[in-house]
């Protein structure tokens, strides 16, 4: 026991990892026990994410050095105080993002065993699924940054892969192709910018960097390409192009584990934002930057998703708008970064909104994308102008879309709605106008998760769908999961901020003991 | 795709060649520039030949089908990360290299110096060297099999014919 | 001058990789240009690890008191060649299913998602 | 209490929300019970009244996707018009707003 817990950062990245690669020989010689392997390997890893981020709430920041020999620390004396290890460094932010990487994608593995039954292919599709997993797992607890790009790497290419199965005509190969055209760019403007720390640094160990930080061109160009590369993993407005592309022709279970790791794009952002730049760097322009970018992507995300008539675009426009809110949130924690009697009155607040959102959005989303994919999955229609009626025949499918969209719309009890108020309150005492827009953009998600409600599940009974049935039980399994969250989360927003989200949103604000943690005494 | 004799012939030569040059690579990747991903690369350039001299059809015939190659991709990745997790159960922390020194298989002491270099040192990197190559080797087959599936071969039949005579009739750039 | 000259190689290789993606209409020129603009970040990963008269870093096979180059970013450099490789091939592939489906490889055609 | 959310300005508690909600609901359904009933199966009365004109089946009355909100995107044509044609889906423009993004951004926070 005490040697599963002592390397839960390995294992991490090892239980998914092992599993993808046992994949192909269990499926070439005992096809029949796949569907279980998969379950299991996805079960493990997932626990070996809630028992990571419970040891953190418990314990404080996790630093695991990999290759090391028992006992030696991070930063090994005889080589004056550097880490050169590669170093895994897990505090509150990394352990609130595996939680909900750890939720999603158990949920959705139940969900792809049931809709994936009759397609070929499966042994690499789930090869690649745990290999987005451990993709994601990954960007959010490394402590490196070469390493972090290329987890980013893996998560781009097993995604983009993912994304090119299943839709006839080539269409789905195009929307991954996109996708993985624009991100490889992304992570090579990533990878150009860790070149351009380590010229200066020495170190690929954020702690160690952030130690060292001074405000230098090289720097702020760095910073730049970070912001614009990420918030285009992140898919956030002008470079949200290709994320509805990619989203729309995924099949829906990938679509929904997609949206968290595009969400792992946005923990690298905060992560450089506040970590490795929050002591030197300008914090009120950045802010406003980052402001901008959210505010953009909230309303130009809505408002382009409410004339769409693919009901997977739809809901892809939709991710794009709901990441403004967590850059909204986090971008005006940022601006008041050094004043902290700002950060105090409402900086804090809006710092808990938005990461609580992060969560709250990986649940719904991951929910609407499962009961939209269940929809397809009987229907094989994606156009809302075909569909109608399904209500009747897809009684709890409706259901679970329901209590999705009123999530994501902010009403109240469901965990939209608490994570919102948070955002609108705290962001008014900064400026109004924009708490005022994002009170818009919810009135518009309101308003087009109507029509998609209303032209899917509402109207009579059409005579192309009467012979249509509910899906199987394990994808029903998939949404109660993510159901369960989006209520309870909702229920009970005050138990889960004190929880998890302060913890998370403590350890960005709170840049020295992240820096303390790796290098120790050496500072 | 052509391929004339001439190519069939030298492919027989080099390929055998080729494959030991990776081989190569991959062992002495620890003391030498090259290593696993190097040396699996080369090899895949053998079986790249293979294809080129000997058609896509009849080689997975006679050589042998993609599926193989994906099985070959698998086990070297769980011999790396077997390799990783087997320090774990020693008491260290992943990937940690248990072998070196320990006078066991790659486990000589090190000499300092300007020396020729002793294969048998350097502990776990050596196997993880070998590992890397096997999936590599195997990965990189997997791609270029596939990738000949999508094209259209011309038969042997068609290459041994003899040439066309050129007949300059009709022909772009032609006087009329 | 002669000390910078990779760094203006580097610049030159960018410039010329995003003219390439940006302007090029043909998908595998666009993947070439992905390629060039992946060579020009490896060569400046090489040349930040540069020391003036360094010999391969091999620690236990080098002479006493002479510089070396640093070995991370040879690393690093490994290791992003491995993963152009595979990002290589995985467009090269998506782009073959996009000719034999549409069958054409102009980005200007290639819009069966927009809006 | 439990349950309380504080947002810095008041608190947000689901709780009391749910149990005011389910009150009105009762209160709601209590007025309903009061109300006379003369709702006969059946008869003529549940039959929509379409002045007069015999009611269309049942699939064509269902207002479809495309649709719903035609008055929305139409009172916002010129934003629209200038909105959609930027999402091209041609991969060498996302990549031209990749790079208008870091020059804008770059020169924002240098300049500032």
């Amino acid at each position: 026991m005490s040697l599963i817990l002592d390397n839960l950062p390995a294992l991490l990245i090892a239980v998914p990892l092992l599993g993808a690669f046992l994949i192909p020989i269990i499926g070439r010689f005992l096809p029949k026990i796949r569907d279980a392997w998969i379950i299991l390997v996805s079960f493990l890893s997932s626990m070996a994410a809630v028992l990571t981020a419970f040891t953190v709430y418990t314990k404080g920041t996790l630093v695991y050095v990999f290759g090391a020999a028992a006992g030696s620390g991070a930063a090994p004396i005889d080589s004056g105080g550097i880490p050169f290890r590669i170093i895994f460094t897990i505090d509150g932010f990394g352990a609130f993002m595996l939680l909900s990487a750890a939720i999603v994608s158990f949920a959705v593995v139940l969900y792809l065993v049931a809709s994936q039954k009759e397609r070929s292919g499966k042994s690499e599709f789930y090869a690649l699924y745990l290999l987005l997993t451990a993709g994601i797992f990954g960007m959010v607890s490394t402590g490196d940054l070469f390493n972090f790009f290329v987890f980013l790497e893996i998560n781009t290419l097993s995604g983009a892969a993912l994304v090119s199965y299943h839709r006839k005509g080539g269409i789905a190969v195009e929307g991954a192709l996109k996708y993985l055209i624009v991100n490889t760019v992304g992570g090579l403007m990533v990878l150009f910018s860790v070149g351009l720390l380590y010229a200066q640094y020495n170190s690929l160990n954020m702690a160690y960097i952030a130690s060292q930080m001074t405000l230098t061109t090289l720097n702020i160009v760095a910073l730049v390409l970070f912001i614009t590369a990420l918030a285009m993993k992140a898919g956030a407005v002008p470079f949200h192009f290709a994320t509805p592309d990619a989203y729309s022709v995924a099949p829906s279970g990938i679509t929904a584990l997609m949206v968290v790791a595009s969400q792992a794009g946005l923990y690298g952002l905060f992560r450089i934002l506040f970590t490795v730049y929050g002591g030197v760097i300008n914090t009120v322009t950045v802010g406003w930057v980052i402001i901008v970018i959210g505010i953009l992507s909230m309303v130009i995300g809505v408002t382009m998703a409410l004339p769409q008539k693919d009901i997977k675009r739809l809901l892809a426009y939709h991710a794009v708008s709901q990441t403004g809110y967590m850059l909204l949130g986090v971008g005006v924690a940022f601006a008041v970064l050094g004043d902290p009697a700002a950060t105090a009155a409402f900086g804090q607040t809006a710092m808990e909104g938005g990461l609580f959102h992060i969560i709250n959005h990986a649940l719904y989303k991951g929910l609407l994308f499962l009961a939209v994919g269940a929809v397809i999955y009987r229907t094989g229609v994606w156009s809302l102008n075909k569909l109608g009626g399904l209500g009747h025949n897809m009684k709890w499918t409706m259901v679970f879309f329901l209590i999705g969209a009123l999530a994501i719309a902010g009403i109240p009890p469901f965990n939209g709605f608490a994570s919102k108020l948070m955002i609108y309150e705290s962001v008014f005492a900064f400026n109004p106008a924009l708490s005022i827009i994002a009170m818009v953009v919810s009135i518009l998600t309101l308003a087009s998760f109507m029509k998609v409600f209303h032209s899917v599940f509402m109207g009579p009974k059409l005579p192309e769908f009467e012979n249509v049935k509910e899906v199987p039980k394990l994808m029903i399994a998939g949404m109660v999961i993510l159901t369960i969250f989006v209520i309870g989360f909702g229920l009970m927003p005050d138990l889960v901020v004190d929880s998890i989200v302060t913890p998370a949103a403590n350890a960005l604000l709170n840049q020295g003991s992240y820096i303390t943690a790796v290098l120790g005494g050496f500072l | 795709m052509t391929s004339g004799l001439i190519v069939r012939t030298a492919g027989r030569l080099i390929v055998p060649l080729i494959f030991i040059f990776g081989f190569y690579l991959v062992a002495h990747g620890h003391l030498t520039p090259g290593g696993g991903f190097q040396g699996g690369a080369v090899i895949a350039t053998g079986v790249a030949l293979i294809l080129i001299c000997y058609y896509y059809k009849d080689s997975i015939e006679k050589f042998s089908p993609a599926k193989n190659f994906k099985l070959i991709e698998a086990s070297g990745l769980l011999l790396y990360i077997c390799t990783a997790l087997s320090a774990l159960v020693l008491g260290s922390s992943f990937l940690f290299n248990w072998l070196n020194a320990s006078g066991g298989l790659f486990g000589h002491a090190v000499t300092y110096g300007i020396n020729a270099g002793d294969l048998f040192t350097a502990g776990v990197i050596p196997v993880l060297n070998f590992a890397i190559g096997i999936e590599v080797f195997g990965a990189l087959s997997v791609v270029l099999l596939y990738m000949f599936a999508g094209l259209r071969e011309t038969t042997r039949a068609e290459d041994d014919a003899p040439a066309p005579v050129l007949l300059k009739k009709g022909k772009k750039g032609d006087r009329k | 001058m002669i000390a910078n000259l990779p760094f203006i190689a580097i610049a030159l290789l960018i410039g010329i990789a995003f003219a390439i993606i940006l302007l090029k209409k043909n998908m595998i020129k666009m993947v070439m240009g992905l390629g060039i603009l992946e060579s020009a970040v490896n060569l400046f990963l090489i040349t930040i690890g540069y020391r003036e008269d360094g010999i391969a870093p091999i620690f236990t096979n080098a002479p006493e008191g002479v510089n070396m180059v640093l070995p991370t970013v040879q690393a690093l450099t490994l290791t992003n060649i491995v993963i152009g490789v595979a990002g290589t091939a995985l467009m090269i592939s998506m782009i073959m299913v996009i000719y034999k489906k549409y069958g054409t490889i102009n980005s200007d055609k290639m819009r069966r998602l927009k809006e | 209490m439990i349950g309380d959310l504080l947002t810095g300005y008041g608190f947000w508690n689901p709780l009391i929300w749910i149990v005011v909600m389910a009150t009105g609901l009762l209160f709601a359904w209590l007025i309903w019970r009061c109300g006379e009933s003369d709702y006969d199966k059946g008869t003529e009365q549940t039959k929509p009244y379409l002045s007069g004109n015999d009611e269309p089946p049942k699939g064509d009355v269902h207002i479809r996707g495309g649709n719903m909100y035609w008055g929305f995107t139409h009172a916002l044509k010129g934003y629209y018009d200038k909105l959609i044609p930027l999402h091209s889906g041609v991969v060498n423009d996302y990549l031209t707003w990749f790079i208008i993004g870091v020059i804008v951004i770059f020169v924002v926070v240098m300049v500032i």
